[in-house]
């Protein structure tokens, strides 16, 4: 129902995305470091996502983009 | 028009608005009320801003703001409250914003009193706040000349982006003499356009714009340091200036700048009828310096006397023009305390080693 | 699908150079959604303080100043003064606003001059390594308060926004949380009514932004929502403190 | 030639607009003027006065420190200026208020009753106008039409219907010496 | 005691614990805040005082008040802190107070950025504030002599009455180095006895205090500025101190002071490599500045260059010494820009005409 | 008989330079007995501003220390930190309290420093010629505002002392006014109990006294305390603010 | 009953004594100035003075002395 | 002899503190020392590093523009100062974060698998020790014992616990190479 696209340039890895998310479908990468040395956030299960845009208002870096 | 009596802060004042000043930010303080008071009365009859703020640190930054829209701004204060604008000023340096700001200079340190005094010179010159930047500096010796050259300090301010200070005493700033508005001709100066202004009626035409002094990478920093002190070479090749008074043939240079200078043409009209060769040169721009005529006279005098009214601040510049060529003496007052033509014609003589 | 939520125009593409969650980074979304939603584009300045959203100008996508320690409600007065139509916000921290710039604060807001400002109150001066704030609470440590902030020696938290509203030109005060999403939809709804509060020219309008500093609290992002929740509302209550 | 005049006297005398009107009256005759103000917190103390300077050359130093007149309103003013002003310049000396005589010989002394004076012109708040007529009639450096041309500039338009009253005072002024 | 490895900032701070402060009132600012910070942890081990102030502003007043009751009190900033620090310095040099000032200078002007910088040389050595007042300003090249410098700091402030500024940069302010405080030996100076001070302990032994720098009459305003005048000269008798490094058999002058005296030693280690007999002359006070020893080392140089973290302000203090004996070159960066030692050298070769 | 009245022995014999009629002067008055009252003597520093009682140094008879414009509360400040057993206070005008000086008084009342306050509100700026301050009426005619307090341009009347009220570290403020004996004698009960409250260390104390300035209302000393009754009281009420 | 004394050094001529007593014996003098060029205060009829200290609570100048 | 080395990583990998513990162990030594910081708000960019020189004379610029050895613990750092290290230097790479490798050929070259060797002595956040225990192997510029006396002083008595962790960090470093 929803899509969330992580833009990792800007993701800081800050985990306020993975918290505030009420599916619990964001976590921040275990394998991967962007540029600043960050691991940036990852959907883990797309299929779930309401696109409650829950994330994206919490996000600091303006990282996220949702579509429904 | 005719000719009107005016104080020297009057002046300052009408001037300001004849040159199309439309904002003054101001707080007060003697001796340079007259400039927000007369501001508060002009300044709507012509749909211009007058505005007491609720400090000087308020004023500067308030005329920060005026200026970064484009628009010419002023602000007046004298030496305490001039201090307090430090800050401000070496932001709207930083910024590249133009500005004018005027000091009747008090006698201090501290609150001293209101008397005349030049003892504001070096910080005029020198240090407008933190970042050494220099500035625009100009002394006006007369009331007509205070007019002329705060119209022209918002056309240097405008050409270069630059603040310009008029720097006067409480003499300049409550004496009336004849202003004759019309006689004033300012050499117009290429004005760039105000593309990086902060004009909302031109948004979309040109960059956003960014009002700013603040440099996360001092390579950024430092270039826009050096092309402040570029800029600020061309302004010395340009707008340097000077007069001279009974140069021709003297023997003894008197260097001295605003109202001391008048005090000096008392002094040098007695030094002649004595038989003395005296003459003077009148830095009319503090900053940049007259380095030229000053070094170009020390070639043919006998003796360089710098009068100041303070402890000698000038005479450094004077050493600097000098250069060792000659000894540069110095008589100043300090306190608000005024020098009298003979006391200086004493001066003269003793730098000179007539009797 | 369509987008239903994506980086605002009203902002730069310039990374921001906060700390991972930080709530600047929020609160700089809200203002921009806020300036966007009302189409006000071309028509804004804004000023960014000192603090660590000195550099602000960076980020928001319309003409920027950026002001002294302090005194930013100076600079917006001069260009509000200049340009009566611009829709002029200051961006000021608890240092800049509560500190320094107490006397142009109070007199900006005294003057009634229609300008927004928005007000990050997070308890500490982020910038400069977390020292006390004025509203730092009492006991909190800093690195000027090492031994906990004693009402005694460093005075009271300052409730700078109660005090804004005993001048008559305050017509908008309102003090919101940056702390989960409810609360930033409230700070968002309080922020773009203030920019509403400006258009209609009622005067000064205030929103004071409860905020975390992770950094200098030595708390992850999320802990520090949490401190900000049982700490610092009961200090600062959440809610409308003025409204003419 | 530079004719430096030092109007003095307490607050509230009319000294600073006496030397106005006379420095505007020389700007009206096409003289170089000039008129500076003592200013400062010792006028709350009660004094004040003003160098008037009126030239056929450009002005030098605007403050007279060596008068050659001095017009004094009250006795302080005489005590601190006498001995400033130049050998044989002029002195004039507000009688009714000051009691005591001038002390320098050299100089040409006028002593005017000129609050009497001016209550006879219709008001005591013109003595400053019977000072300075006292000084006209001794120089001649400016008309009195000149100075009554500058009435309105110095002191403003709604105060013209005062113009027959300072007139008259200045004229008594004139013949008092 | 052991040496112990701290930051300029932080022994700076123990330094004037150790000198007898007791009162400090600051303002947080980069690069600086250590100082505020160790104080806050280490006065109240002490039973001393430390405040954090709304401002630069009131930090400045605060000195004064408990400076003016006798007390050895200081405060410190950086650049833009010290702008606003200006009227309330000038005060307190009208009113003879002593005090300590600390400025860790960064680069501007305005907001600039907090990288190292000389910038504020001109703001310390000619006009702390309106009024002229020349002050004593200390330029620490180590951490070791950050330390020693603040101790003299006081005791110059309390000997002669006047406020002392100690100006660093921000490698001074954050860089550590061993400190050994047991191996400080500063001068005593005769300090007079502060029958000045409003203190209410000695009420009644002495005359009322009035701490003040207002004066009604110039005659009195000029008496307490000559007075100044006259202490100034006492002070640029007994104060001035510089340090020569490989100048006994130099070709080659540099002048430079505080850090950037640091490279230049690299530099000319590596000009004697090169055979090219470069030395040096450190201003430690910047003012009153070492004229006389530049002015020595000038006769019998071939040239004179003068390297600092600016646009070229100490280089008029070099040019007065030199006073037209040889030309002064000039070398510097600006804007946070650190010189290189190869920079340097090269500055030094072409000023020299070495090849 | 005896001598139920005379000169304090709290002021000094110097002649003050204030013009006829100024209620400066009956303020020092004031100030002066409560402290010969209370027997602080050498116990006083007093910090006079920059305004007309820019020369109260020469007038209390007691250490005294001049301060630069708004600054005297962190004069103030710096001298009760460095002697703690002093008491001390600022006297300060409308100009030097509630403009310049805004931060400082905020912040040295939020700390709650036991210093004792005397702020004359005149309306105006007097020692600079009659500009506008922070507390002119809307209307009232200045050097600075020729065509009268307009609130668009210049702001509302400042209420300093309420707003000081709302900082925690205020232990007592009150307003009176000199414009008659009983109100004389009233100011001078506020005065005393200001400085008992810093006898007792509760805290920040101020007392503002309404006053007049003919020299620059255009009025003579009966005018301007009739004019005071009839348009400043109604605007600042008389009273106690706070009280702790 | 009460006696005041000026002391005409200090005395402005503000007139505020001269309006506040209640028994309104004190003038400005119609004759005299003082050095600073007031017309001092005066009292025309000491006997009616009650003491009540009314005159100097209002002088700004301290120039009265009350006795009783 | 004067020895620069320059350290650098991400902030909070422990750069400034490695630099710190090698400047007071060669301070204890009787060495002239000193440390130097980039500081400001670059550091929240999140890169740090820090200027240390050892020296038997007197230290010049504490500024180190061109390292003898350069500590390398990420890619922008290698990216950023590989080219400043004066001829024939050290690099010292922390390969668990850093994937290239060095451009020059001139240097010589470690590369150490330091969070590895970190998490082997016990935590991840001894990186920095494995790096400093490389680089004192190869110098030998001063001793283990003088940078485990300076633990203390550099971290505070309360983490004295993680003392012998680190020393086997070190230890594990210095072995790598
Ligand atoms: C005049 C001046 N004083 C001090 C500073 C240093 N300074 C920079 S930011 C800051 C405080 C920032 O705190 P706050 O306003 O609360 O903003 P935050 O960083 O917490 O968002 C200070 C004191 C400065 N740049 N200029
Ligand atoms: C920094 C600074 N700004 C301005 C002044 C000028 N100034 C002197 S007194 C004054 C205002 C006085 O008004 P107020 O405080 O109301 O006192 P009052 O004279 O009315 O008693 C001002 C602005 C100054 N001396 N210093
Ligand atoms: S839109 Fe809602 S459900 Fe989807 S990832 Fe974001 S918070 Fe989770
Ligand atoms: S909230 Fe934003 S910055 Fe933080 S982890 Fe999520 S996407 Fe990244
Ligand atoms: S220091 Fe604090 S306020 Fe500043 S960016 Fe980091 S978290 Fe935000
Ligand atoms: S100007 Fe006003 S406040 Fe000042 S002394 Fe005169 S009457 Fe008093
Ligand atoms: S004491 Fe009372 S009655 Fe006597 S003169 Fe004074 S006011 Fe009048
Ligand atoms: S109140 Fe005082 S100053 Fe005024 S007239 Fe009476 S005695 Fe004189
Ligand atoms: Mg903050
Ligand atoms: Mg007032």
């Amino acid at each position: 129902m929803g899509r969330v696209t992580v833009n990792e340039e800007y993701c800081k890895g800050c985990g306020l995305c993975v918290y505030f998310c009420p599916k619990n479908i964001l976590q921040l990468s275990k394998t991967r470091l962007n540029a600043k040395g960050y691991p940036p956030a990852e959907v883990i299960d797309m299929e779930q996502c309401t696109g409650c845009v829950f994330c994206a208002r919490m996000c600091p870096d303006s990282a996220l983009t949702v579509e429904k | 028009m005719a000719k009107i009596l005016m104080k020297g802060t009057e002046a300052i004042a009408e001037a300001a608005i004849r040159a199309g000043c439309r904002f003054f930010f101001g707080y007060p303080i003697t001796p340079q009320n007259q400039i927000p008071e007369y501001m508060s009365r002009r300044m709507p009859q012509v749909g211009g801003t007058f505005l007491q703020a609720e400090s000087e640190l308020a004023a500067i930054n308030m005329v920060y703001g005026a200026g970064g829209c484009g628009k010419r701004a002023m602000t007046s204060s004298s030496s305490p409250g001039i201090s307090l604008k430090q800050e401000g000023i070496s932001y709207i340096a930083g910024a590249r914003v133009p500005a004018v700001i005027v000091n009747i200079v008090r006698a201090g340190p501290g609150l001293g009193t209101i008397q005349p005094s030049q003892q504001d010179y070096m910080q005029a010159t020198r240090s407008t706040g933190h970042g050494g930047c220099r500035t625009v500096v100009l002394g006006p010796a007369s009331v007509q000349e205070a007019a002329e050259l705060t119209m022209e300090a918002f056309e240097i301010a405008d050409a270069y982006r630059i603040p310009v200070i008029i720097i006067g005493d409480g003499m300049i700033g409550q004496m009336m003499e004849p202003v004759d508005f019309d006689a004033i001709k300012i050499r117009k100066r290429e004005i760039p356009n105000k593309d990086w202004a902060a004009d909302i009626s031109t948004w979309g035409k040109r960059p956003r714009a960014v009002i700013n002094s603040l440099y996360i990478d001092p390579k950024v920093c430092e270039a826009s340091n050096l092309s402040w002190d570029e800029m600020f070479k061309t302004v010395s090749r340009k707008e340097v200036r000077h007069e001279e008074y009974m140069t021709d043939d003297m023997d003894h240079l008197i260097v001295a700048f605003g109202t001391t200078s008048r005090i000096c043409r008392n002094a040098i009209a007695a030094a002649r009828e004595q038989g003395i060769r005296a003459g003077m040169i009148r830095p009319i721009t503090l900053s940049p310096f007259p380095f030229e005529a000053i070094k170009l006279a020390a070639d043919r005098v006998k003796s360089v006397l710098c009068v100041e009214m303070n402890s000698g601040q000038m005479v450094e510049d004077v050493r600097l023009a000098v250069n060792g060529k000659l000894d540069v003496k110095f008589f100043g007052r300090t306190g608000g305390m005024i020098p009298s033509p003979a006391e200086i014609l004493q001066a003269v003589k003793d730098a000179g080693g007539c009797r | 699908m369509a987008i239903v939520y994506k980086k605002s125009t009203m902002l730069t593409d310039k990374p921001m150079l906060y700390c991972p969650g930080c709530p600047h980074g929020i609160a700089h979304r809200l203002i921009a959604e806020s300036l966007e939603e009302l189409e006000l584009g071309g028509r804004v300045i804004g000023i960014s303080p000192v603090g660590c959203s000195a550099f602000a100008f960076e980020y928001f996508a319309c003409d920027m100043f950026s002001a002294a320690h302090g005194r930013a409600l100076a600079v917006a007065t001069g260009i509000k003064r200049a340009q009566p139509d611009a829709v002029v916000f200051t961006y000021q921290g608890d240092g800049d606003l509560a500190a320094i710039g107490t006397a142009e604060t109070i007199h900006t807001a005294n003057r009634g001059e229609s300008i927004t400002t928005i007000f990050i109150n997070n308890a500490i001066y982020g910038m400069t390594g977390g020292q006390m704030a004025p509203t730092t609470l009492l006991g909190q440590k800093t690195t000027t308060t090492p031994y906990g902030r004693d009402a005694k020696r460093d005075g009271y938290p300052l409730h700078i926004s109660e005090l804004l509203a005993g001048c008559e030109g305050a017509a908008y005060i309102e003090r919101v949380a940056i702390c989960d999403v409810a609360n930033v939809i409230k700070a968002k709804k309080a922020i773009k009514k203030a920019f509403e509060v400006q258009l209609a020219g009622k005067g000064f309008s205030l929103v004071e932004v409860l905020s975390t500093c992770g950094t200098n609290w030595g708390m992850n992002p999320l802990e520090a929502m949490q401190w900000l929740k049982d700490n610092m509302i009961p200090v600062y209550p959440l809610g409308v403190i003025k409204e003419v | 030639m530079e004719n430096r005049i030092l109007f003095a006297g307490f607050g509230g005398q009319g000294v600073l607009s006496m030397g106005m009107l006379l420095a505007y009256a020389g700007m009206l005759e096409g003289k170089n003027v000039s008129w500076l103000p003592s200013y400062g917190p010792e006028m709350r103390g009660g004094t004040a006065n003003c160098s008037v300077i009126i030239s056929d050359t450009t002005v030098g130093s605007p403050l007279v420190m060596e008068p050659m007149a001095l017009i004094a309103m009250n006795g302080p003013s005489l005590d601190k200026f006498e001995q400033t002003v130049v050998d044989g310049g002029l002195l004039i000396i507000n009688s009714n208020i000051v009691d005591r005589k001038a002390q320098r010989e050299d100089l040409r002394v006028h002593y005017v009753p000129a609050n009497e004076l001016a209550l006879k012109a219709g008001n005591i708040k013109a003595a400053n106008m019977v000072m300075l007529g006292a000084y006209l009639k001794n120089t001649r450096l400016v008309s009195i039409e000149s100075v009554m041309g500058s009435f309105i500039n110095v002191f403003g338009k709604d105060k013209e219907r005062f113009i027959p009253m300072n007139r008259e005072a200045l004229k008594l002024g004139m013949e008092s010496v």
